[in-house]
């Protein structure tokens, strides 16, 4: 890296590891509701990618309904639209499991594939209500912009924010299933089935919630991302393979697997894309963790039990 | 002779599925439809090809691949650069910068032929390549993760991350191999022009001979003792490997065959279309591959051509019509057949007009055979 | 050590941890030709986890396993079996979709490999084979039958059967007899007996009246260690064993 | 104007349909009145034309991830049909649409451009949006001897006689921005990024060998996103490490909207940088949002906002057709431009025979009054057209701050 002076390089150092870091809480988000599905049910949803979209559809759907009716509120109204985002993708997935999931919990293939219909049937509902173009929220001028660190180092507030999202969320998932009763139940029905229905969990509820609540998180990532991408009926379906290969990485089951193969795996990808071209730098990061996931099939952190 | 036709025909069953089929691709179809129609089937049977190999690996090898779009997309691209050397003569690129190379390298300022283009100058080279490049990556795909013990749904991921990557790498290296748009512009096959309506004939009927012999060598490999092996397999792999065999070995098998079926329709793509495209590499075109096969019945070799022209006839008059009802229909398609008919057609055939066929030859002693031509199972 | 020319298994200072936990600790065990061992212990203590080891299907963490000079820690499973050593699974496991005949004819040890497979033939010494082994094992006239329609006990033979046909010169056996009636437990006594004559047979089991019926010699585990060893009559009177065991 | 009753402002789809289906009334309506010369003289190659009406085809996407930006060019094509149809249609026939759906597949292209061809014997297919459609379709189109108007502005590198380029190529597009460019912001070094597919390639290429040839300028950074990708994060700070004075950008799709809110999220705007993009229509900023744009410049050969009578006509019947918020871009424009062309080159010939069409085509007289200005078609099949650089407001039209002399279509340029 000939040519360039110190501070150069040093800004660049800190600049090149937070885009590393904002690509993380994005991969972390997308991957987290996932997690939750795959790890805890053993379900194989394709369609997460069209429950980040319809994430991303409301917060577009509250930027149209407030710039109209109630301009003052502009400011503040990505919060508040983010909790929308979360109570429709939570509400779908709910309808969802109740629908198809539910029948399906006995054949993991299968409802790869059904869900794969799935995505196609919501990507043409988008198309319908939305419309073919893509389109993007007007967001609060506070959201975008950078923060100038120092004279030569600036930080992207919407990188800053999508990263404090995605650590609240993460540990209001950790809270939820390691220090609530309902939390507790998840567990014992991700563990044994018929022992939790015996002491009297309703499991099929928590199945329901379970998967709703990783849809609901999917609708979060998806509203996370308009602060960086464009929203389209097509724009789940780029991002489902990064995603099921964080999850797979990290190992089903784990959270702390998913957050640091999400980390590792944006880390990576982040310093190869600026030392090689963006694609090979992807392909290189994609085999990477393909050839590890051959060497080590049970993922990074896996689920210790005797067999 | 006996052995043939309960080997490779499949016994009474099979054989008449077999016939009926022969006889609805090779004689109905040619005589229903005009060329453009029939060209039209022609491109949608190279997709069974990828289907039947499906049927394989997954009816009966019992792993998911959501990757066999790559070997279709080897397959064809092995014989589009066969073509494409030929389509750059030195006279029709004249225009070019550097002549006698493909356009699209000189559009992307190479101004030589890339050495490993330079075997494809051969046909024989390039159909070896085509049945050889595929079984390769499947076999190295297939030790790694078999060996490995990888299977069920991480096996499905990961080869659609392969496909996914595969197709990153064909469309940045355009280059190298046409990029997004492919390897398109193909005209002759050793001076043959394969674009006129004698020729689509000519291929027509070769990829449909291709196919009912893939079918067979299916139903041979299927007949002898690893059929019943792949059976075991499925129902308990830890005795089967506690038996003395070498279960990954199996499942590679099973894995490179579907692999080279695969590829073989790849090839018939190109020539009958006349292009190949990274499009029918990635994962959108892997699982609808996959769906041929689960609407055919996922253990039905015949059922997954009769699913294959299903599902292509009705997107074809959709998407003439309504565009917008097409996906809702494809995804429900998807849904209703994995919830309410998991075995497909086929299932349909077996459960409800075969018992219907029966009862009503019960009641008629004589009677002249029926067959549906919608549906066979083995 | 050379081994001993009339031990067969020689299993040294064997362990296998998982996660800490160690389900195997510093286990020696010699098992000799021709000889029937029954392994009976406590649940829990590692009991089938030691058949696991010998067949490959747990890898040990430390120590070594020797048959007729082959070290099997490190030999895939399928080459074990090749090697001439077969095991029982605890729960019958059988191809249910598969014939009694289809069952004994995958278990025969020819055409393992894939284009074996393809070119595999009944021929008259195989089918001969075959008879020969059903009459074994009381299924001679249920050839035809569906796997997955026999009686327990039936899958339990139908098992041990596809073990026979390969012919192993150590064959391991988890609670062959469990969910078997008494005039079954009868018929497999016997048929042990028949078949441990010309190889070495494991048996885990706990059935002590069975137990008495066939073994030469029994092995007590407890919690993963060597608790106890010698013929039943000794290791019936050893306290630590009444202690541990038969106890309670 | 007939066509405020369809002004519906509902959603894509149903406007869609619409509009097609009043169309085709209108072809109907008019079907009565024909008095055009005999069929027998205009049509000898057996294609879709009788005494009172032509059929031709309209492919695009309506489905898939380019239907977002195919839906600009075949509302315009539509438009320019319902209009020509309203004047009494072409040799005194009334067009009627047959349209396919290529469904972002290059391979359903070539199927719908064959079916278009041989089933419905279409005159004329006005369609594509992408190279690689156009070159699924381009064998098809030269073996049945077909004719396609392809609006989208490309690489060149390409001159079939079955289609009309009525976008710019390369060329055009390139050389006079980069001139302005280097002229008015004393521009020294530039970096180079695009989507990683054929056009940006090609446009580069080209970029690169006029700055270091022409301007004497220097390219400090070349850089391809791939198709679809969303992070920008280490393309952007390679860029801060290099200060470059011009980033020169065609990206496209849904990496357009990454890009541009990225860089402004990392401070880069037009307040500070200079940013010329090749890929940025009207139709992209409204999925971008303006106040994301603001300062940057694009050159393109049309924009909404240009101050013509002509074009405001055009903007007005548009937006009554298709809605008031429909935006218009540089190929919306183009596509309109289609339809017209080929009623002119139908007109000269006399006949709807391709050959003929093409021997009009080639005869360098045919200019068309277009929204844009006047236009002229070149005997080489790509139009004369003027480039313009447009510099984007925050409600997502852009301020026309420079307007080239003609620029003759040069679509093989020697030396690059």
């Amino acid at each position: 890296m000939g040519g360039y002076s110190l501070s150069d390089l040093w800004s660049i150092v800190v600049m090149q590891g937070f885009s590393g870091l904002s690509l993380f809480s994005v991969l972390l988000l997308m991957a987290l509701g996932l997690a939750i599905i795959f790890g805890q049910m053993g379900v194989i949803n394709m369609a997460h990618g069209e429950f980040m979209t319809i994430g991303a559809y409301m917060i577009y759907f509250c930027s149209r309904i407030v710039a109209k009716y109630m301009p003052g509120f502009m400011p503040y109204y990505f919060v508040f639209a983010i909790v929308v985002a979360f109570v429709v993708a939570f509400a779908v997935g709910y309808f969802v499991e109740f629908l198809l999931i539910r029948h399906l919990y006995k054949r993991p293939l299968d409802t790869l594939l059904a869900t794969w219909g799935l995505s196609l049937i919501m990507q043409q509902v988008f198309r319908s209500l939305f419309g073919a173009r893509e389109v993007s929220p007007q967001l609060p001028d506070w959201l975008m912009g950078a923060w100038k660190a120092t004279d030569t180092i600036d930080i992207p507030l919407n990188g800053l924010f999508v990263m404090a999202l995605s650590i609240l969320v993460t540990s209001g998932v950790f809270l939820f299933l390691y220090r609530s009763s309902w939390g507790l139940k998840v567990r014992a029905t991700t563990q044994n089935r018929v022992m939790a229905g015996a002491v009297g969990i309703n499991t099929r509820l928590v199945d329901r919630l379970t998967f709703a609540l990783g849809c609901g998180i999917a609708g979060v990532a998806g509203a996370a991302f308009t602060t960086i991408g464009s929203t389209g009926p097509t724009s789940g379906s780029l991002y489902i393979v990064d995603t099921f290969l964080v999850v797979a990485f990290g190992g089903a089951g784990s959270l702390l697997g998913t957050i640091f193969s999400a980390f590792s795996i944006a880390q990576v990808q982040s310093l190869l894309t600026f030392f090689l071209t963006n694609a090979m730098g992807k392909v290189t990061t994609l085999l990477a963790v393909i050839v590890i996931l051959m060497l080590r099939p049970e993922g990074l952190r896996p689920n210790k039990v005797r067999k | 002779m006996k052995s043939f036709y309960e080997n490779w025909l499949g016994g009474r069953d099979g054989a008449v599925g077999m016939l009926v089929l022969a006889v609805v691709i090779m004689v109905a179809f040619p005589l229903m439809f005009d060329i453009f129609r029939l060209n039209l089937i022609g491109k949608y049977l190279t997709y069974a090809f990828a289907a039947v190999g499906l049927v394989m690996v997954w009816g009966y090898g019992g792993v998911l691949s959501l990757g066999q779009g790559v070997f279709f997309g080897l397959g064809g691209y092995c014989i589009a650069m066969f073509l494409k050397l030929e389509a750059s003569d030195l006279v029709s690129t004249q225009h070019q910068t550097t002549p006698g190379i493909p356009d699209f390298m000189d559009w992307n300022q190479l101004t030589a032929l890339p050495a490993f283009w330079q075997p494809f100058h051969s046909l024989t080279f390039a159909i070896i390549a085509a049945l050889v490049l595929p079984a390769l990556f499947a076999w190295v795909i297939g030790v790694a993760m078999f060996k490995r013990r990888v299977s069920g749904v991480y096996f499905s991921i990961i080869t659609q991350a392969v496909a996914a990557i595969l197709t990153i790498l064909v469309v940045g290296q355009q280059g190298y191999t046409g990029g997004i748009n492919g390897i398109t512009d193909l005209k002759t096959l050793h001076g043959w022009n394969i674009n006129t309506t004698s020729a689509k004939y000519v291929l027509y009927y070769v990829n449909a001979v291709l196919l009912l012999l893939a079918i067979m060598v299916c139903r041979f490999v299927l007949t002898s003792k690893l059929g019943r092996l792949l059976l075991a397999l499925r129902d308990k792999e830890d005795r089967v490997r506690f038996s003395g065999y070498d279960v990954a070995s199996f499942k590679i098998f099973i894995f490179c065959l579907g692999a080279v079926i695969s590829a073989i329709g790849g090839a018939m793509f190109t020539l009958q279309v006349g292009f190949m495209s990274p499009s029918f590499v990635g994962i959108v075109p892997s699982i609808e591959m996959v769906i041929f096969a689960a609407i055919g019945g996922r253990t039905s070799l015949i059922g997954a051509v009769y699913g294959t022209l299903l599902v292509n006839a009705g997107k074809t008059a959709f998407s003439e019509s309504f565009p917008q009802l097409w996906l809702l229909l494809m995804g429900g398609l998807f849904i209703g057949v994995v919830m309410l008919f998991p075995n497909g057609v086929a299932g349909l055939y077996d459960g409800w007009f075969k018992p219907l066929v029966a009862r009503w030859k019960s009641r008629r002693p004589v009677m002249v055979r029926v067959a549906d031509p919608l549906a066979k199972s083995e | 050590m050379s081994l001993d020319k009339s031990i067969v298994l020689a299993i040294e200072d064997l362990t296998v941890s998982f996660d800490g936990f160690k389900a195997v600790d510093s286990l020696n065990l010699y098992v000799e030709r021709n000889e029937l061992r029954v392994i009976i212990g406590p649940n829990g203590a590692g009991k089938t986890t030691v058949l696991d080891l010998i067949c490959g299907k747990t890898r040990s963490t430390t120590g070594s396993i020797r048959f007729k000079d082959i070290e099997l820690t490190r030999l895939p499973e399928y080459r074990i079996v090749q090697a001439g050593v077969g095991r029982k699974f605890q729960t019958p496991s059988i191809y249910e979709n598969l014939s009694v005949y289809e069952n004994l004819e995958l278990s025969y040890p020819a055409g393992r490999g894939v284009m074996g497979c393809l070119t595999f033939k009944r021929t008259e010494t195989i089918r001969e084979r075959i008879r020969e082994i059903a009459s074994m094992i009381f299924l001679d006239d249920q050839m035809e039958t569906m796997a997955g329609l026999l009686s327990h006990g039936q899958k339990q033979w139908l098992e041990i059967g596809m073990l026979l046909i390969q012919d192993p010169e150590l064959l391991m056996l988890d609670e062959p007899v469990a969910g078997m009636s008494v005039s079954e437990r009868e018929k497999t006594a016997e048929l042990l007996n028949r078949i441990s004559a010309g190889r070495s047979v494991i048996v885990i089991e706990h059935d002590m009246e069975f137990v008495k019926r066939i073994a030469h010699k029994v092995t007590v585990l407890h919690q993963g260690k060597l608790l106890a060893e010698g013929n039943m009559e000794s290791v019936q009177h050893n306290p630590k064993v009444v202690e541990v065991y038969l106890g309670h | 104007m007939k066509q405020k009753q369809f002004a519906i402002e509902s959603k894509t789809s149903r406007r869609m349909l619409t509009a097609l289906s009043a169309a085709m009334l209108l072809a109907l309506a008019g079907s009565a009145s024909a008095g055009g010369p005999p069929t027998a003289k205009v049509d000898a190659t057996g294609l879709a034309v009788t005494d009172t009406d032509v059929t031709v085809g309209i492919l695009h996407s309506s489905t898939g991830t380019m239907a977002i930006s195919e839906t600009g060019a075949q509302e315009a094509e539509k438009l320019a049909i319902s209009q020509i149809n309203a004047m009494g249609g072409v040799l005194g026939r009334k067009i009627k649409i047959v349209q396919e759906d290529g469904a972002s597949d290059w391979p359903t292209f070539a199927e719908k451009a064959k079916k278009l061809l041989e089933e419905n014997h279409v005159a004329a297919i006005f369609g594509c949006w992408t190279s690689a459609s156009r070159k699924a379709v381009l064998p098809v189109l030269e073996r049945d001897n077909g004719l396609l108007y392809y609006p989208t502005f490309y690489e060149g590198l390409e001159q079939s006689k079955n289609v009309v380029y009525t976008g710019q190529e390369a060329t055009q597009q390139v050389f006079a921005g980069l001139d302005w460019v280097a002229k008015t912001k004393h521009a020294k070094t530039f970096y180079l990024i695009g989507s990683d597919y054929i056009w940006p390639r090609t446009t580069m290429k080209l970029a690169r060998e006029y700055i270091t040839r022409v301007l004497h300028g220097t390219v400090v950074g070349e850089e391809y996103a791939a198709l679809g990708s969303t992070d920008f994060g280490s393309t952007i700070n390679k860029i801060r490490l290099k200060h470059p004075d011009v980033i020169y950008a065609a990206v496209v799709g849904g990496s357009n909207v990454s890009w541009f809110k990225q860089l402004k999220a990392a401070g880069i705007t037009g307040k500070s940088q200079t940013l010329l993009t090749l890929s940025v229509t009207e139709d992209e900023a409204k999925g971008i949002g303006g106040e994301n744009l603001v300062g940057f410049y694009s050159a393109m050969k049309y924009f909404e906002s240009l101050n013509t009578p002509e074009n405001q006509k055009f903007v007005k019947d548009f937006h009554a057709m298709w809605g008031p918020t429909a935006p218009i871009g540089d190929v919306t424009q183009a596509a309109y431009e289609g339809p017209w062309l080929w009623k002119m080159a139908v007109e000269k010939a006399g006949s709807f025979d391709t050959d003929k069409v093409v021997k009009a085509e080639e005869s360098g007289t045919i200019s068309f009054d277009a929204p844009e200005g006047m236009i002229y078609l070149e005997p080489n099949h790509h139009l004369k057209t003027r480039l313009r650089i447009g510099e984007w407001r925050p409600d997502g039209q852009a301020d026309i701050v420079y307007t080239s002399p003609y620029i003759m279509p040069n679509p093989f340029p020697k030396g690059y």
